[in-house]
């Protein structure tokens, strides 16, 4: 390339050079990136600190290129609140899947919500336990097959996916709760803004946010990637509906 | 028969597990004692797994070796590892497909099989796993290629294609061992 | 059979109606099995939302007097804590199996020994104890397995099973009891399980007691069985024990597999070790290891464990100062080899140096 | 001339890219990286609009986008 | 009185004739009653099985005549999906206090609840931890003085009370939920109809049911029965809207 | 003061800035007290909504490197475990006060000693150890949360305080350190503190470690902090022991105190006892009671505790054999009365029928 | 005529039952039970209506209502 | 000083707690060891409540106490559990307001403070803990008046009616006990 081209979409700083663990096609990577950029955009990476949670994303702190705790699996939420109380001047987020969110972690997250502590939370549901091999997560859709829902989710017996943007929303407490997805480009620059925004709004001291982003998993779901982001547009985006469930900036206060 | 230990190594996908599986249900169909231990854990995603099967008559010690007998390798990664810890005297059968270097340890057997290859031409390189698994029970006789010929009529009963190729291709790696290494005796 | 379906499929055998569980490595299989095998014998599976509400699920299931169980891992069964000492507080027969892995925290997933604490002192609050079993072979899993549930019904108490990913991921034969019809308990000849008030008086499964006279008396009864299982449950091997050993190792589980291999080796090389494998690990077969251990052919009893030194303190309390006790142990997934083990044998038996105390103890390796 | 650049040693091959890409310009190379993957090319740079797409998709932060001047104005989709 | 007489109100038959630990005025009392009397007129009593919850009502199976399990603090909902899924059979309930549920219970109700498990729960917010001598729980009022609140609490600080039902009610899976209250006759006679209802629909095999009860407590609010029921009027009922908020009847499924 | 009170002024005393709590009897005063005290000194008071939840508040909490505890009760700390094992495997400091109450299950809220297995052999999974402190007067338990916070910062590991419902609801006279500015941890000084990655390297706090060799260095480090704790940190008390003694009481706690009550009343009858009281009850001072059960005058160890027998194991592994140990316990609640423990003395010191062994543990009170 | 019973026994001496009475007939007693508290009496058992409202806001179940012949139909409120 | 111990007994709401903590803090207050230990539990809601303060001039051991020297009862049920326990030659100071019994112990001095009559006559009821305290030092000796009072005076500073209330009957319950048992040593 000619000297007087110039980069306009790179590696944001806040991410290391480092190759993932993710599988090919896994979009884990891509909201990683949209976390960086937001960091790297508000300028607190180095005032920042993550909690990783226990799922395929435990090792986000390979990638990420802030400090870092780890978290016991579905905890996040109360690590996070024990140390943005205690260092309020810091940026602190949790990044969590949807069985360390949603399942096991229901209780600290709903409290924390509700608690209005001052953190992000970007929590990736793709539907299923990626890193135990695939086991039915509450989020797993009516009907789809995992290793411990080989006959397909059934309703009858295990109840429908829980929709964690619309539980934490039905909280008082103002806060922020968007959902997004990130498979298609366009859906993924909704994304970058809400996580932006989620960021922007700890950082001034508003409120929790979090943002449910719907993410895939080609390996478990037993998709190519191609496939698995057709997928999720159509089995997941109609229950999970993309929108901004509550804001600040609207609804203040009880 | 003394216990025999026999590592498969490769990435995942290679059918290295099933390899070593189907060997292990073969022992336990000859009334041997059998032990199939996989490699698990961080490995398994992205960089190499590998099994390992201890085949017996008398009750197994450690299921976990240090030196196994033989090792059959399926990949370059899994070469470099495993090639320095063959015991002494033993077998290492290399996918040659894909691996395009020898050991240079002359204190043991080393028996290239074109894995790939030889399951490309038979009709589907998924079957590579197979053709090395023909390729060690000809090499080293620990079972019979009847009882690996039934375990995987067993296993494959209701698909007649596939098992057709797979006993096709099984039956071409053990004669190329008893052709490259000659006919030898039970262990 | 896998180990871990090995144990699905024991526990079905042995009548098992329930099973709760919540994922993780490295025993998801179990779960894998059941979901499908547990409606084809008309039993309930359900994952749970966490491993804190399936130790609470198995609480209430244990309740209905039917036999029920759930597996984990480490870090999973220490969310059961508080509620395995409610079930023992409240006389629940229940069976709990943990495929340990390496820790603390969330450590690794591969295979370790490194809750033997927990499991056999009691990870949870007051005066309670689980009965503890390590099986070595996924065939002794198996018949574990089945056992479990038996002293579990017999002593009305939570039973463990403990193994590590080794039991879990290995495959060997197995063979089960006869397939004839499974037989289950029956909720209604229980004279105390929870079935309905119907013509006598309720009955209340409870631990609380705000009386402290019968909360001891409650705790002196779960002492009475703890006493009655250490008359009638202790249960160990011996391997190659004879007079002409000059060592005698002490390890369970698949590590006693590896000193197995240890001792054929150097039997092989003129070199006489035997091994007591204990297979309660409570009850400890205390007065049965100090038998061998003070025998006076042996030397050096040599405790051999994937932990830093847990099952040590029942050895060292077991041979009380009779013997020189040594220690040698790796942890955190790494498995030690048959070398390895072997050559701190050969250390130990060859009088080189003087040789340490058990005060001191001897790691697998150096840090730093 | 906008264009952009793979590192191979990131790509992992899920073709994503090659879908997003508005120009279809983004194919699969027939070699192999060490990590086992077949990886994404450009096989028409020339047609590269630098409209960043593929870049976005990319869950492996991938690519890098070159323009020359001025940017393309990422537009909201 | 004379023999001709009949008596058309006594204590249930479900009900020991024991006098309770509770303290003069603590509707706890009110509540064993109305689920004594659905057991009666249900006739279920013989095949029910109560859990316990650690609260004030822990002893509860002093008084209510049926079998009974004594739960973890928080965890009487899964006991009663593992008791439940062994024994279709049988009529299974939680009584739960707002400490039990709402705080250390909130992942396992919200997941009994999710899963559609066919129990019953009884939810008796008083606002405060009762039994531990009046700390604040999720539940308790903005405002409100208790014992680890001591100048009232702070919502900037903990966040606004957690509403149950409302939350409960966010779930797609059915389930029958209705928030009733007992501080005066005419709502003790609706929180009857309701707990009767939630029974009903257990008995029939249809779907989850919860019944969240507005409670006094005189003595860690610091007033007199009378006043307390006059506060939970004024201060909870405005805040904690008494209605159905999920029938089965009226939305099945998805 | 009362002693619950008299911790939580301790802890600000020491410089605590976070204190994370879930109320349980019998130490629902420490957050009664705290929530008042905290904002006073500008530190962080929060009510969690479970104590899963606060064992991993404490967690992040602990991870800013400033100091930071908590308080709650035997079932509450069963939650703990599996945060605790974490804070242990991530090096964390951070100081954890379990007043106990009688158990299993929900027991009941009266004075117990019955979680030292949990506290003392680690209740959670994988190999780490809490630092165990057990104060028996509200003046100890002062001085000894204060040591908590120090203990936690040189080994950057979680220190337990252990005492009973007697110690947290007690009234007795204290004296606090001169009230000068209060001295606090400044994470900006740390080395490891997570506290934003400016102009160095990114810090992780964690226990996962999927190389298992790391993994085993780790626990290997962590085996070293324990072995240093061994040399270092081991602390006890003897109360009127002396070359008179025929017997030799070992308690902790406030139980030790009502066998101080015994030894004074027989003293006053010419009959010479003494005690030796633990004061870390991990590490264990082994060699220290060793010295003193093998002397000569020493007829019989009796081991006195608040359970159906716990510490006894670490007296035995003490003292191996070298003398005959007793136990004498109640539990669930039951404060054995310094009567009792007087009858249980003389019983043992009357030369009557032959005394029994330690095998068969003696009861407080036979059930049934 | 209707009428109630009080279990002396149970009553707690809440006082609910005097505020519930739409007779004011309900008022408490100058003596002390065993349990140490005051305890609820009727004082003009002739009016009473057996509307059972006192029954109901009863925490103690302490009270038992009486009808003669046909009962007063509880009305919803 | 010997160690002295005294119990107050009576049920939740009679002040039984604050009773022991004043006698606790004007111990304290002398330079003494004290121990004040409550009961806590289920017995505190409804049933009977009560608190033992020990007080020496040496270390206190044990807290809890099988035989107090002094029991100070404040109601029946109270009267008829702790009866029985007064070390003999002890001293049971019974609120005979809401007592209509007496012991038949010999073994120890038995005082009838008619505590609810004489706190209601000063214009309480609610101060009858005091004038049993008051009666309690009085017939001990083991703190001195004085101290009660300035520790009372601490307490109770900014309720001045409250405050002189209660240091009358203090002096009331202390005069009644010189009055009927006769002026003390020190113990
Ligand atoms: C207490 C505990 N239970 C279970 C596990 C095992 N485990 C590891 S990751 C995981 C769930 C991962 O699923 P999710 O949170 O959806 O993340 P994903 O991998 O799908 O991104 C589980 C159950 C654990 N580590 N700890
Ligand atoms: C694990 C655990 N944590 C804490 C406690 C202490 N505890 C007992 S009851 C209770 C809360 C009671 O409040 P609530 O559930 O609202 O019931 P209420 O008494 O108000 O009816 C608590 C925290 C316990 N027993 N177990
Ligand atoms: S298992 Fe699923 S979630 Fe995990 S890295 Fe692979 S694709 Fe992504
Ligand atoms: S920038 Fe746009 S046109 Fe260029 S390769 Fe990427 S997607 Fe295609
Ligand atoms: S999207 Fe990225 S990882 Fe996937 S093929 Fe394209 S360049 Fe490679
Ligand atoms: S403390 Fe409150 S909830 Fe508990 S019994 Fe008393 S009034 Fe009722
Ligand atoms: S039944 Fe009605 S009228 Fe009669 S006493 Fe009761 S409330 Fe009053
Ligand atoms: S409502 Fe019941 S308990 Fe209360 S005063 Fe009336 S009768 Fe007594
Ligand atoms: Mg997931
Ligand atoms: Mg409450």
């Amino acid at each position: 390339m000619s000297s007087n081209s110039n980069v306009i979409f790179s590696r944001p700083e806040a991410m290391h050079d480092t190759v993932t663990h993710y599988c090919p096609g896994c979009t884990h990577g891509i909201i990683h990136r949209l976390v960086a950029e937001a960091l790297d955009e508000l300028g607190v990476r180095d005032k920042a600190v993550g909690v990783a949670p226990v799922g395929c994303s435990v090792l986000i702190y390979n990638y990420i290129n802030c400090d870092f705790m780890e978290a016991p699996h579905g905890r996040a939420p109360a690590l996070a609140t024990g140390f943005k109380r205690m260092r309020p001047d810091m940026t602190v987020f949790t990044y969590q899947g949807d069985g360390d969110l949603a399942s096991i972690g229901m209780g600290e997250i709903v409290h924390a919500a509700n608690r209005g502590e001052k953190f992000t939370t970007i929590f990736v549901n793709n539907a299923i336990y990626g890193m135990t091999g695939g086991q039915m997560a509450p989020t797993t859709m009516p009907q789809q097959i995992t290793t411990t829902s080989p006959k397909g989710r059934d309703v009858s017996q295990v109840g429908y996916p829980i929709r964690m943007a619309e539980i934490l929303s039905a909280l008082v407490t103002p806060s922020y709760i968007e959902r997004v997805a990130v498979h298609t480009p366009q859906h993924i620059l909704k994304a970058k803004k809400a996580i932006y925004k989620a960021f922007k709004y700890q950082v001034e001291g508003r409120c929790y946010s979090m943002v449910e982003v719907l993410s895939t998993c080609p390996t478990n779901w037993g998709y190519t990637p191609q496939e698995a982001t057709k997928w999720l547009a159509d089995n997941m985006v109609p229950y999970y509906e993309l929108k901004c469930f509550k804001d600040p900036e609207k609804t203040e206060g009880f | 028969m003394e216990q025999y230990e026999v590592t498969f190594a490769g990435f995942g996908g290679q059918g290295i597990m099933t390899a070593g599986q189907l060997l292990a249900y073969s022992g336990i169909k000859e009334g041997k004692q059998v032990a199939w231990m996989p490699s698990y854990g961080p490995e398994m995603r992205g960089g190499t797994a590998y099994c390992t099967v201890v085949i017996s008559d008398k009750r197994i010690g450690s299921p976990v070796v240090t030196n196994p007998k033989c090792i059959c390798v399926f990949n370059r990664p899994s070469f470099d590892k495993f090639g320095p810890i063959v015991k002494p005297g033993g077998l290492f059968i290399v996918n040659s497909s894909l691996i395009n270097v020898v050991s240079d340890r002359k204190d043991f057997t080393q028996f290239l099989v074109p894995g790939n290859e030889m399951a490309l031409m038979a009709g589907n390189a998924k079957a590579t796993n197979v053709v090395i698994l023909g390729a060690f029970v000809g090499a080293s006789n620990v079972v019979k290629l009847e009882t690996v010929t039934e375990t995987l009529k067993e296993k494959l009963g209701k698909k007649k294609d596939m098992l057709e190729l797979n006993l096709r291709v099984l039956k071409e790696g053990y004669d190329l061992a008893l052709e490259t290494l000659g006919q030898k005796d039970s262990v | 059979m896998k180990g871990n379906e090995a144990i699905a499929e024991a526990a079905i055998r042995a009548g098992a109606e329930g099973y709760f569980c919540y994922p993780i490595t490295p025993q998801s299989e179990v779960a894998e099995y059941l979901t499908k095998r547990m409606p084809e014998v008309g039993g309930v599976f359900l994952q749970g939302e966490s491993e804190v509400a399936v130790g609470n699920m198995l609480f209430g299931a244990a309740s209905t007097g039917k036999r029920v169980f759930t597996t984990s891992s480490s870090p999973g069964i220490s969310l059961m804590q508080e509620s395995i000492s409610y079930m023992a507080g409240a006389h629940l027969p229940a069976v709990l199996v943990n495929i340990m892995r390496g820790g603390p925290g969330l450590g690794g997933i591969l295979p370790a020994q490194s809750d033997y604490f927990q499991a056999v002192k009691g990870g949870g609050h007051g005066d309670y104890r689980l009965l503890v079993l390590a099986p070595s072979t996924v065939q002794e899993a198996v018949d574990l397995m089945m056992l479990s549930f038996d002293l579990a019904d017999k002593y009305r108490n939570p039973v463990m099973m403990i193994g590590d990913g080794m039991i879990g991921q290995m495959m060997e034969a197995v063979e089960f009891p006869e397939e004839k019809e499974i037989k289950r308990n029956n909720p209604d000849e229980s004279d105390w399980a929870v079935n309905g008030a119907k013509d006598r008086k309720p009955r209340i499964i409870k631990s609380l007691f705000l009386d402290p006279h019968q909360l001891e008396d409650n705790s002196w009864l779960l002492d009475d069985k703890y006493e009655q299982m250490k008359r009638e449950e202790v249960r160990y091997e011996l391997y190659k024990v004879n007079a002409k050993n000059k060592l005698l190792i002490v390890s369970y589980g698949t590590m006693a597999r590896i000193c197995q291999t240890v001792i054929d080796e150097l039997e092989s090389e003129g070199i006489s070790v035997g091994l007591f494998r204990p297979i309660t690990l409570y009850p400890y077969p205390m007065k049965e290891l100090k038998k061998e251990a003070v025998k006076k052919n042996i030397k050096t009893v040599l405790t051999v464990e994937m932990s830093t030194a847990q099952m040590l303190e029942d050895v060292e309390r077991s041979i009380l100062g009779k013997k020189q006790i040594e220690f040698f142990g790796r942890t955190g997934g790494i498995v030690p080899t048959p070398d390895e083990v072997k050559s701190k044998v050969l250390e130990l038996i060859k009088p080189k140096k003087k040789a340490k105390t058990s005060e001191k103890k001897k790691r697998g390796k150096n840090v730093k | 001339m906008p264009g952009i650049r793979i590192d191979k040693n990131h790509c992992k091959g899920c073709e994503l890219c090659i879908r997003a890409c508005p120009q279809n310009i983004i194919s699969m190379s027939k070699e192999i990286t060490v990590r086992g993957y077949y990886f994404a090319q450009v096989h028409d740079p020339s047609r590269c609009i630098g409209c960043q797409l593929c870049a976005i998709v990319c869950p492996d932060v991938a690519i890098e986008v070159i323009a020359h001047g001025t940017s393309y104005a990422l537009i909201e989709y």
